[in-house]
């Protein structure tokens, strides 16, 4: 009985946050064509990939390279190796969302989880988190990743999944730490635990929910930003290996100026899938944000 | 206190353009200021008084909101008057002072420049003076240390301090009219009283016009010289403070008046005025507004609102005709009422 | 201020020192070392050895890390086993031109998001604020270094109006005419940055313009009859770039770490391509110094936001 | 017999009327900047080497076949009886500020390999055969007792006294003495600890090549004029700019004509600058071999002598030779190396004409899957499932027959070019898997083929050699060499290898004989197996008047070719 | 009349703490040492000028901040221990009303969500027990049934604070502090909550601590008053006690201060205003300590107490020995 009066409480509040969220979305038309698009791809790729064999895109193919689109079956060209580009792309567009999807998740779950226990406790957990912090935060972060990776002799997509998300969490972190601050000013969070909640009653049942549309759209824009990093280490070699191509490997190939000009197919339908996947997490979460600030209006 | 009014507004109204749609918040409002005298303005939350100052400020924004009727000031008109001619006005003409002192004052700039602005701005004050009218302006407002405190910046100073400034900028270039929204708000009862009486100090030494807007019947008794009382947008009733608080007349009034704490009332239960005000998208102006919330009246007092409102004594002005026959719903009669005599105006 | 800022560098101190630690873990555990590069079948592996021992790359870790933090306090940043040179001097020219790159990214970032700001806010809603708000969050949204390769591409290459490669003409002479030289060569690696990074200036500015706008000191001003256009410069403006100095130091941070793929792209002779360099040559000490400086560079950003923030913010006064 | 061509002129000329003075815009193709250290025994670099050509110049001549000739800034001349070397510098030789190379200069750049202090690596143990030199290098001697000079330290000759004269003592870089003088006078009061990073050697150097420096943006770009003291002919142009360009860069700036010279460029860029308008493209073969090395044994650093004695099914000779066999190295030279590279049949280069034996047939000369199958099956390395023909199982074990390739990164095409071998290989039945799944860059590479305790954990790599100018591949090959990644080495190796040396060697016939037995043997055991040889191309703008890709001083007029460039106009030419 | 609360010696300094190593540099001194006693079912005034430490007191009854020093004995019990409070479910008994309704209530719960919050950790009920209680409890502030599914943001001011205070006496407590309940409401609203409030605790025998620096408010719902000032109490009595024979220079400038609904008279009110305000500025040393404090609390009658000197207390014509000390002989029994 407990269980069902809570599932209610809950699915009445996300409920709302859907309607919400389904208004702004009716409204705001490129929104709503930013979120299929992203619906289509993710699950495109994710389902088509499960049809494409290894081989297909491991195996090199001497005497088909270099083919421009359409010439002998296939659709976007294919590349030095005579690999089908259409196929790569699938597969490196699996792999780059494989990447910046868990990083994402870890970055956001490890984010609100210590913004949220460091400011709501505050004191010296806090303090020592935020001297934790105020040191990673000197490191530069690009630079130590490519250091990490070429120590990293073996990797996969987990590993840069781990190494990438090192030092990300920081900002997710302060970001929902300083949300946690101001929320905890509400008198809200008196009264409950005047009502007898718990911390962490009170942190994940009262104060969350608050947290939770800045959550989304904060998730959106970190996952843009995100494939821009994995692509970004991918560009300057210290990617995924070529049996594992993602987004960023196919727009490295742009780096030579003759690719860049003759066979645009290598990597304009790479460049173009970053860019749109970008734009319309931007749009997402703006859309996103704006569903938040509506409540705050309303309120 | 005879004389022009320094501020004549007639039949104001503004309207605000709200998600593309026109709604009214302030609906034909009369109102006079002379030289000298401190006008109240009160009434709740929303009923629109700050959005009437603003107005004669013509500090709307134009593409948000329209203003119609007529405000006149010393002479100027300023419904339709240019920026040009309203940065004329603003500070020479009338000036104002905001509820909150903290956020009214630039925090990035010393108490001496935001002073100093307001005199830049205009010819009057000519520049060699500028930096000795700033000390005598801050000790004009009471605050001992001018130079000192002309240095700081507002977060240095205490809500009292800061309000006195406020002041100090409203009228450094010699207004006629001081436009004080809400001055007190925020204060501490002690710093309010100083404030209000530096205030009425100020007034009275200038013989300048006060608009003062306030929700506080006790500030309004102990400052003004005649009340505006506003519900919903229209003015429902005004007169001088005596005869609005001896013997107030609009049923929203009478209301008002009764649901105050006061001696009498010490060990029972307070009024309560039955209903809610109106959202600004349900306002039908045309009709006395009030009376929706007072069920157990006739209809034909509701429904019968003149344009004009009545004038049942000289200077007392009312709108509508339900005044004639309101009764409380428990039959209670205020003394004042018992002691004047209720019948003499019912009659 | 003066003792905070002493107070602040004394900060610093073990924030470095336990940077240090890191970089240098993590440089012992890359593989290869500075001399691998060196390897040739015509020079001889004992000879390789011995420059090895020399350098004192044998020692035990601790000692070489002691020897390594040494020598830095006292100004000495190794030699470069690779490029032959004491790192300092290497370093000096890299950061140099690093740093009139990034100094120029800056300005330009602000020349073109602070127009853009002020126009989509002072007219909020209409055609020209929704192009620039649809621009920055575009322009925002994509990976820069595709952005880098096409502008090299478009300009370097294609239409031939820039130069390509170095940072200076070698035949340039005289002050002004090396001035020059190297302005011309630095416009489109920074352009290219400027261009597609204005998104953060761009929003914060145009949110705080508008909540300016709205504000009461505002307000006050008008009712004093302030004219409208100096409202704007001395209240909106002014107070609306307070959160746009609040970050100036992390600007300058952020266009310092983007280095280094600005620099690969660009083949621009600065910090971020060393960088790129020394980690693929194993050359430890100029990697790490690079690294060390950018960590005092990122905490000197703090602190420069601190004091900038404390100079033009009268609320912020440092006890 | 195995023909290798040089697809390329290595010479070209324009007929159009040469404009007066001008500035050749050289560009030198590399991803990292030059050191600029110009004292050759200090500096590593090819790029700097290549950077520094205009003002540098050797002390003698050579042939293009890199025998020693006369003519040059010096004359070196042997006395195998006396086991002595005279070098005679020529009256006239003088450094760039005016002042002359003494024979001093010349034993001074001794100094700097020998002495330690200077930190040099270029010391090697082949300069144990000049008289006193190691006991100088081990700071027992103050000075080289092997090095004297018979007309004083100021004088112009110099006398070099060896315990053993070499085969090799005619060929340039046979690493048994240096070609280079440097000045002692300029330098001497440098900290030799300090000689590196100083100055006078980076940013002020005194030479003695035709151009010497005017300025120089340290790591990007140098700008060379006339040596006014230079001894030779009168350089014709006014000055040279030479400027570093990013690999990934230099097609387009070809593109937009924006130097004369491309030096440096990689093979698979050159479909792309083939056809750009304005260039000739001038070649020649490359001092270079690529090599399939087996890893048969381990080094023993203690003893400083490989030992075979890995446990590996490619102890057997069969199986290495399918390896080869399976490839399709020509397939691959002409698709991605765009023919720059060729088959390659012995680990000679063919540049040395007369050591390399074309008769040898090699193993990449074209793909021979049968051939492979059949040594494999000869081998005992059975079909899991002959009719399937999926894979082979190694008799030892039992077991499927798998290899680990330890394959290198580096080029665009690195990976590709892996994946296509292992390909290929699968197709007679040996399983290959990359070393951990993917390529490995140059310095983890470098650390796991040179350092015997790194994990030995792989079957067989790529070596790729640029050789020096002297054929012997002792370095290479022999027992005690560090760099026989293989570790392969046998009785009848060690005789061969030794007998390409030896004083019988002394005789040019007698040499090329014993190296064409090394070559056969080569072959014949596959312990590696050469893979490819490299033409070095160079596309030059046709506003060059004549150039020319020769080795040695061959190939122009004056034995120099920067004192005889010309430019037929103001700017290169587009067309 | 029965004691419920007893605050003894209750001191609330709160640290300033900076630097790198967050340490402590000095110290605010919010409540500086304060005595008094709520009754069952009486209501008790704290009137002071903002920043006097009045919500700080309150947050301290009902277990929000820690006490540095002092004691709040509940029931004979000392609650200033998180554990004992927890112990004997002490905010079943003790609940809150805040003065800003908006943000005590949570924008993302629902009416029903907010109320059932206290009865799920207090009061061990079923679903249909809970739901009945709830329902009551919107009848009792006067609700209508189908607002139980609303959001906050979907009620007026006057209406949330219903909510709030439906809140605070879900578990029928025995004390609410009430902190400044009506400030941000407009008079006629104001007039309903402060109705209300006296209704349920004529119903419940409720006891209220009533914090607010309208006096009006205050005069018209309590029946002790304690004036508080810089930290401290300047003055304890009944309401007739402070109103009519304020005692405390502080306490006189207050009064003062409140505007009155005189028009006739409030020339003369000025007047009185500015003499006593004069006075104030007078005769400040006399009654505040070196520190600018004010003095002990001493007696003057059963019900009334002053912060003065002995002197001034003689003066005044009564009795010996602070409150303070008498506060601890009684403790001590
Ligand atoms: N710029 C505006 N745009 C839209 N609506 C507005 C605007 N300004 C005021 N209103 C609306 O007009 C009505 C009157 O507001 P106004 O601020 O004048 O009230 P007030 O009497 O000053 O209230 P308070 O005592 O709260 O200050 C309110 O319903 C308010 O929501
Ligand atoms: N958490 C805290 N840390 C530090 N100081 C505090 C804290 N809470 C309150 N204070 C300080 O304690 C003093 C008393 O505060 P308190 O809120 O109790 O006053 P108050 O009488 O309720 O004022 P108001 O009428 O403005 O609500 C003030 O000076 C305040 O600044
Ligand atoms: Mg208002
Ligand atoms: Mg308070």
């Amino acid at each position: 009985m407990e269980n069902i009066q809570k599932k209610q409480a809950a699915s009445s509040h996300s409920h709302s946050f859907m309607k919400a969220a389904v208004r702004e979305f009716k409204r705001d038309k490129v929104a709503m064509v930013s979120f299929f698009f992203i619906i289509i791809v993710i699950l495109g790729v994710f389902i088509g990939s499960l049809f494409i064999p290894k081989d297909a895109f491991t195996n090199v193919d001497i005497m088909d390279t270099n083919l421009a689109p359409l010439q002998h079956g296939h659709l976007l060209g294919t590349d030095d190796g005579g690999r089908d580009e259409f196929l790569l792309l699938v597969i490196a567009a699996r792999n780059s969302l494989s990447i910046s999807i868990p990083v994402t998740v870890v970055i956001m779950a490890v984010g609100i989880f210590l913004g949220l226990m460091s400011a709501y406790y505050g004191g010296f957990f806090d303090w020592i988190w935020m001297r934790i912090t105020d040191y990673l935060s000197i490191i530069p972060t690009l630079m130590i990743l490519l250091t990490i990776l070429t120590i990293i002799n073996n990797y996969n997509i987990w590993t840069l999944v781990w190494v990438i998300s090192l030092f990300s969490w920081i900002s997710s972190m302060r970001f929902f730490r300083a949300l946690t601050f101001a929320e905890r000013e509400n008198d809200y969070v008196k009264a409950s635990k005047l009502s007898g909640s718990s911390s962490l009653s009170i942190m994940w049942t009262q104060i969350f929910p608050n947290l939770s549309s800045q959550f989304y759209a904060q998730t959106a824009l970190a996952f843009a930003a995100n494939i821009g990093l994995e692509t970004g280490i991918s560009y300057l070699g210290y990617g995924l290996p070529y049996t594992t191509p993602s987004l960023g490997t196919l727009v490295n190939k742009a780096t030579d100026p003759e690719v860049m000009t003759q066979s645009p197919w290598m990597w304009l339908p790479a460049s173009l899938l970053i860019l749109a996947l970008s734009v319309s997490l931007i749009f997402i979460g703006q859309a996103l944000r704006r569903v938040a600030d509506q409540r705050q209006s309303l309120a | 206190m005879i004389g022009k009014n320094l501020l004549d507004a007639k039949r104001v109204g503004v309207d605000f353009r709200i998600n593309g749609e026109w709604l009214t918040a302030l609906y034909n409002v009369d109102l006079s200021v002379k030289p000298g005298e401190v006008l109240a303005l009160v009434g709740e939350s929303g009923s629109g008084k700050s959005t009437f100052a603003m107005a004669v400020m013509a500090l709307h924004n134009p593409n948000q909101s329209r203003v119609t009727g007529s405000i006149m000031l010393d002479g100027h008109q300023i419904v339709g008057a240019t920026e040009a001619e309203m940065e004329e006005l603003r500070g020479v003409k009338v000036g104002m002072i905001f509820q909150d002192p903290l956020s009214a004052l630039n925090p990035l700039m010393k108490i001496s420049d935001q002073i100093q602005e307001s005199m830049s701005v205009h010819t009057i004050v000519p520049k060699e003076q500028w930096h000795d009218h700033t000390l005598e302006l801050l000790k004009e407002v009471g605050i001992a240390k001018p130079e000192l405190v002309a240095n700081q910046f507002p977060h240095e100073l205490s809500g009292g301090m800061r309000q006195r400034v406020m002041i100090a900028i409203a009228i450094a270039n010699e207004p006629d009219l001081l436009i004080a929204d809400e001055p007190t708000t925020a204060l501490d009862v002690t710093i309010q009283s100083q404030i209000l009486d530096l205030i009425k100090d100020i007034q009275a030494k200038k013989n300048i016009g006060v608009l003062l807007i306030t929700h506080d019947l006790g500030v309004v008794a102990e400052m003004a010289d005649s009340v505006a009382v506003m519900y919903a947008g229209q003015i429902v009733e005004r007169g001088t403070a005596k005869q609005i608080f001896e013997n107030p007349l609009h049923p929203y009034t009478r209301s008002l008046l009764r649901a105050n704490p006061s001696l009498d009332t010490i060990d029972d239960k307070l009024y309560v005025i039955p209903g809610t005000v109106p959202a600004l998208s349900e306002m039908d102006h045309a009709r006395d507004l009030f009376l929706e919330r007072v069920p157990w009246m006739q209809t034909e007092a509701k429904t019968e609102v003149p344009d004009a409102p009545m004038e049942p004594e000289s200077g007392h002005f009312v709108r509508g005709k339900a005044w004639e026959t309101f009764k409380f719903q428990d039959g209670y009669v205020e003394k004042t009422r018992q002691k004047n005599g209720e019948a003499k105006l019912n009659d | 201020m003066w003792k905070l800022i002493l107070r602040r560098f004394l900060i610093m101190i073990p924030q470095l020192l336990l940077m240090t630690v890191l970089l240098f873990a993590l440089a012992k555990m890359m593989p290869g070392d500075p001399f691998t590069g060196r390897f040739s079948a015509h020079t001889d592996i004992h000879t390789l050895l011995r420059l090895k021992r020399e350098a004192g790359l044998d020692d035990p870790w601790p000692t070489q890390y002691f020897r390594w933090i040494g020598n830095i306090l006292h100004g000495n940043f190794g030699n470069s086993y690779v490029l032959q040179k004491p790192v300092a001097t290497l370093l000096g020219q890299r950061i140099q031109n690093t740093v009139w790159l990034g100094l120029l990214t800056i300005i330009l970032i602000y020349s073109i998001g602070i127009p853009t700001a002020v126009a989509a806010a002072t007219h909020e809603g209409s055609f020209r604020d929704r192009f620039w708000t649809t621009y920055n969050s575009i322009t925002g949204g994509i990976p820069a270094f595709v952005m880098y390769i096409f502008m090299l591409f478009l300009f370097g290459f294609t239409l031939n109006w820039f130069p390509t490669t170095g940072s200076v003409n070698i035949d340039a002479n005289g002050f002004w005419s090396i001035l020059g030289s190297r302005l011309y060569h630095m416009i489109l690696p920074a352009l290219s940055v400027a261009l597609f990074s204005t998104v953060s200036l761009f929003n914060t500015l145009r949110t705080s313009l508008l909540d300016a706008r709205s504000s009461d000191y505002v307000r006050t001003a008008k009712a004093k009859g302030v004219p409208n256009r100096q409202v704007f410069w001395r209240h909106i403006f002014r107070n609306s770039m307070l959160p746009v100095a609040s970050t100036i130091g992390f600007d300058i941070v952020g266009v310092f770490s983007g280095a280094v793929i600005l620099e690969t792209v660009f083949g621009y002779p600065g910090m971020g391509q060393l960088f790129v360099q020394s980690i693929t040559t194993r050359d430890y000490t100029t990697m790490n110094a690079i690294m060390l400086f950018s960590g005092t560079l990122t905490l000197l950003g703090s602190m420069l936001n601190d004091i900038i923030m404390s100079w033009v913010d009268p609320r912020i006064r440092i006890k | 017999a195995t023909k290798i061509k040089n697809p390329f002129p290595v010479t070209v000329k324009s007929s159009k009327k040469a404009i007066k003075g001008g500035t050749l815009q050289f560009a030198e193709v590399s991803d990292t900047p030059f050191v600029g250290q110009w004292v050759s025994s200090l500096s590593t670099e090819q790029t700097d080497a290549d950077v520094e050509q205009p003002a540098n110049e050797s002390l003698f001549w050579t042939n293009s076949q890199f025998k020693f000739k006369n003519g040059g800034p010096a004359n070196i001349s042997f006395d195998d009886k006396a086991k002595t070397a005279t070098i005679t510098l020529r009256k006239n030789l003088k450094w760039s500020d005016g002042s002359q190379v003494t024979a001093k200069d010349v034993e001074y750049e001794y100094e700097i390999v020998a002495n330690s202090a200077y930190g040099s690596s270029r010391w090697t143990d082949s300069f144990d055969d000049i008289v006193g030199l190691q006991a100088y290098h081990e700071g027992k001697a103050k000075t080289i007792s092997g090095i004297t000079y018979p007309d004083g330290e100021n004088g112009k000759v110099l006398k070099i006294q060896f315990k053993e004269m070499k085969p090799g003592f005619t060929q340039s870089g046979n690493g048994y003495f240096l070609e280079t003088a440097e000045p002692y006078n300029y330098l001497k009061n440098v900290d030799p600890k300090k000689l590196v990073s100083d100055a006078k050697t980076t940013t002020k150097p005194l030479t003695t090549g035709p151009f010497r420096v005017k300025k120089i943006v340290p790591g990007e770009s140098i700008s060379y004029e006339r040596n006014p003291y230079y001894w030779g002919a009168k350089p014709k142009l006014n000055g040279v700019n030479v400027t570093i360009v990013s690999t990934a860069k230099a097609v387009a700036s070809m593109k937009s004509h924006q130097y004369d010279i491309y030096n440096g460029l990689g093979n698979d860029q050159y479909k792309q600058a083939k056809n750009v308008k304005g260039y000739t493209v001038t070649g020649n073969q490359a001092l270079y071999f690529q090599a399939l090395y087996f890893n048969l044994g381990h080094y023993d650093a203690k003893k400083s002598v490989n030992v075979t004695d890995r446990k590996t099914p490619l102890q057997k000779v069969d199986l290495r030779k399918a390896m080869g066999y399976a490839r399709n190295v020509a397939q691959v030279s002409k698709k991605y190396d765009n023919g720059l590279t060729v088959p390659a049949n012995t680990t000679v280069p063919p540049v040395f004409k007369s050591f390399w034996d074309s008769s040898v047939p090699g193993y990449s000369a074209t793909q021979n899957l049968k051939k492979a199958n059949s040594l494999l099956t000869k081998g005992g390395f059975k079909w899991h499932n002959s009719k399937k023909q999926d894979y082979r199982i190694d008799p030892s074990t039992g077991k499927k027959l798998t290899l680990i390739y330890l394959a290198r990164s580096g080029a665009t095409n690195s990976e590709i070019v892996a994946q296509n071998y292992i390909q290929q290989w699968k197709k007679v039945g040996i399983t290959v898997k990359l070393y951990k799944g993917k390529l490995t860059d140059f310095n983890s590479w470098v650390s796991m083929t040179t350092d015997p305790t790194a994990d030995q954990n792989w079957d067989f790599t790529d070596g790729a050699w640029s050789t020096s100018s002297e054929p012997s591949q002792t370095d290479l090959f022999s027992a005690s060499a560090p760099f026989n990644f293989g570790h392969y080495t046998s009785k009848k190796l060690t005789a061969l290898l030794n007998a390409t040396n030896s004083q019988k060697s002394l005789k040019t016939s007698y040499r090329i004989k014993q190296f064409k037995k090394y070559q056969k043997y080569v072959y014949d055991t596959a312990f590696v197996i050469p893979t490819k040889y490299e033409i070095n191309w160079t596309p030059t703008n046709k506003r060059i008047k004549s150039y020319t890709s020769a080795y040695g001083n061959a190939g122009t007029t004056t034995g120099n070719w920067w004192t005889t460039a010309q430019l037929v106009s103001k700017k290169p030419l587009t067309k | 009349m029965t004691e419920l609360l007893r605050i003894t010696d209750l001191k609330v300094h709160y640290p300033i703490r900076t630097g790198f190593w967050n340490r402590i540099s000095d110290y605010v001194y919010a409540v500086d040492g304060v005595n008094f006693s709520i009754n069952e079912g009486e209501t008790y005034g704290l009137v002071g000028e903002s920043g006097s430490g009045k919500t700080t007191i309150g947050s301290v009854i009902v277990g929000l901040e820690k006490a540095t020093t002092g004691q709040v004995v509940y029931k004979g019990q000392d609650v200033t221990k998180a554990s004992t409070r927890r112990k004997m479910n002490y905010n079943r008994d003790v609940q809150m009303i805040f003065q800003d309704s908006m943000s005590s209530l949570n924008p993302r719960k629902t009416v029903y969500q907010i109320i059932a919050e206290p009865l799920r950790n207090f009061e061990h009920l079923d679903n249909n027990a809970r739901d009945k209680r709830i329902k009551q409890l919107l009848d009792i502030v006067g609700l209508p049934q189908r607002t139980l599914y609303q959001y906050p943001f979907q009620f007026s001011g006057g209406q949330r604070q219903r909510i709030g205070i439906a809140r605070a006496v879900a578990t029928n407590p025995k004390l609410i502090v009430a902190d400044e309940p009506v400030s941000a409401l407009d008079l006629s609203v104001q007039a309903q909550v402060l109705n209300f409030m006296k209704d349920i605790q004529k119903e419940f025998n409720i006891s209220y601590l009533f914090i607010s620096h309208d006096l009006g408010v205050v005069r018209h719902m309590t029946n002790n008053i304690a004036i508080m000032h810089l930290g401290r109490f300047v003055e304890i009595g009944t309401r007739d006690d402070v109103f009519e024979d304020a005692q405390h220079i502080y306490t006189k400038r207050l009064l003062a201060a409140i505007p009155e609904m005189d028009v006739e008279n409030r020339d003369k009110n000025k007047a009185h205003r500015l003499a006593i305000e004069q006075q104030y500025q007078e005769h400040h040393a006399d009654y505040y300590d070196a520190n600018g404090r004010p003095y002990p609390m001493r007696k003057l009658t059963d019900t009334h107490s002053v912060a003065m000197t002995k002197e001034q207390a003689q003066a005044a014509g009564v009795a010996s020995g602070t409150a303070e000390e008498e506060a601890l002989a009684k403790g001590g029994k």
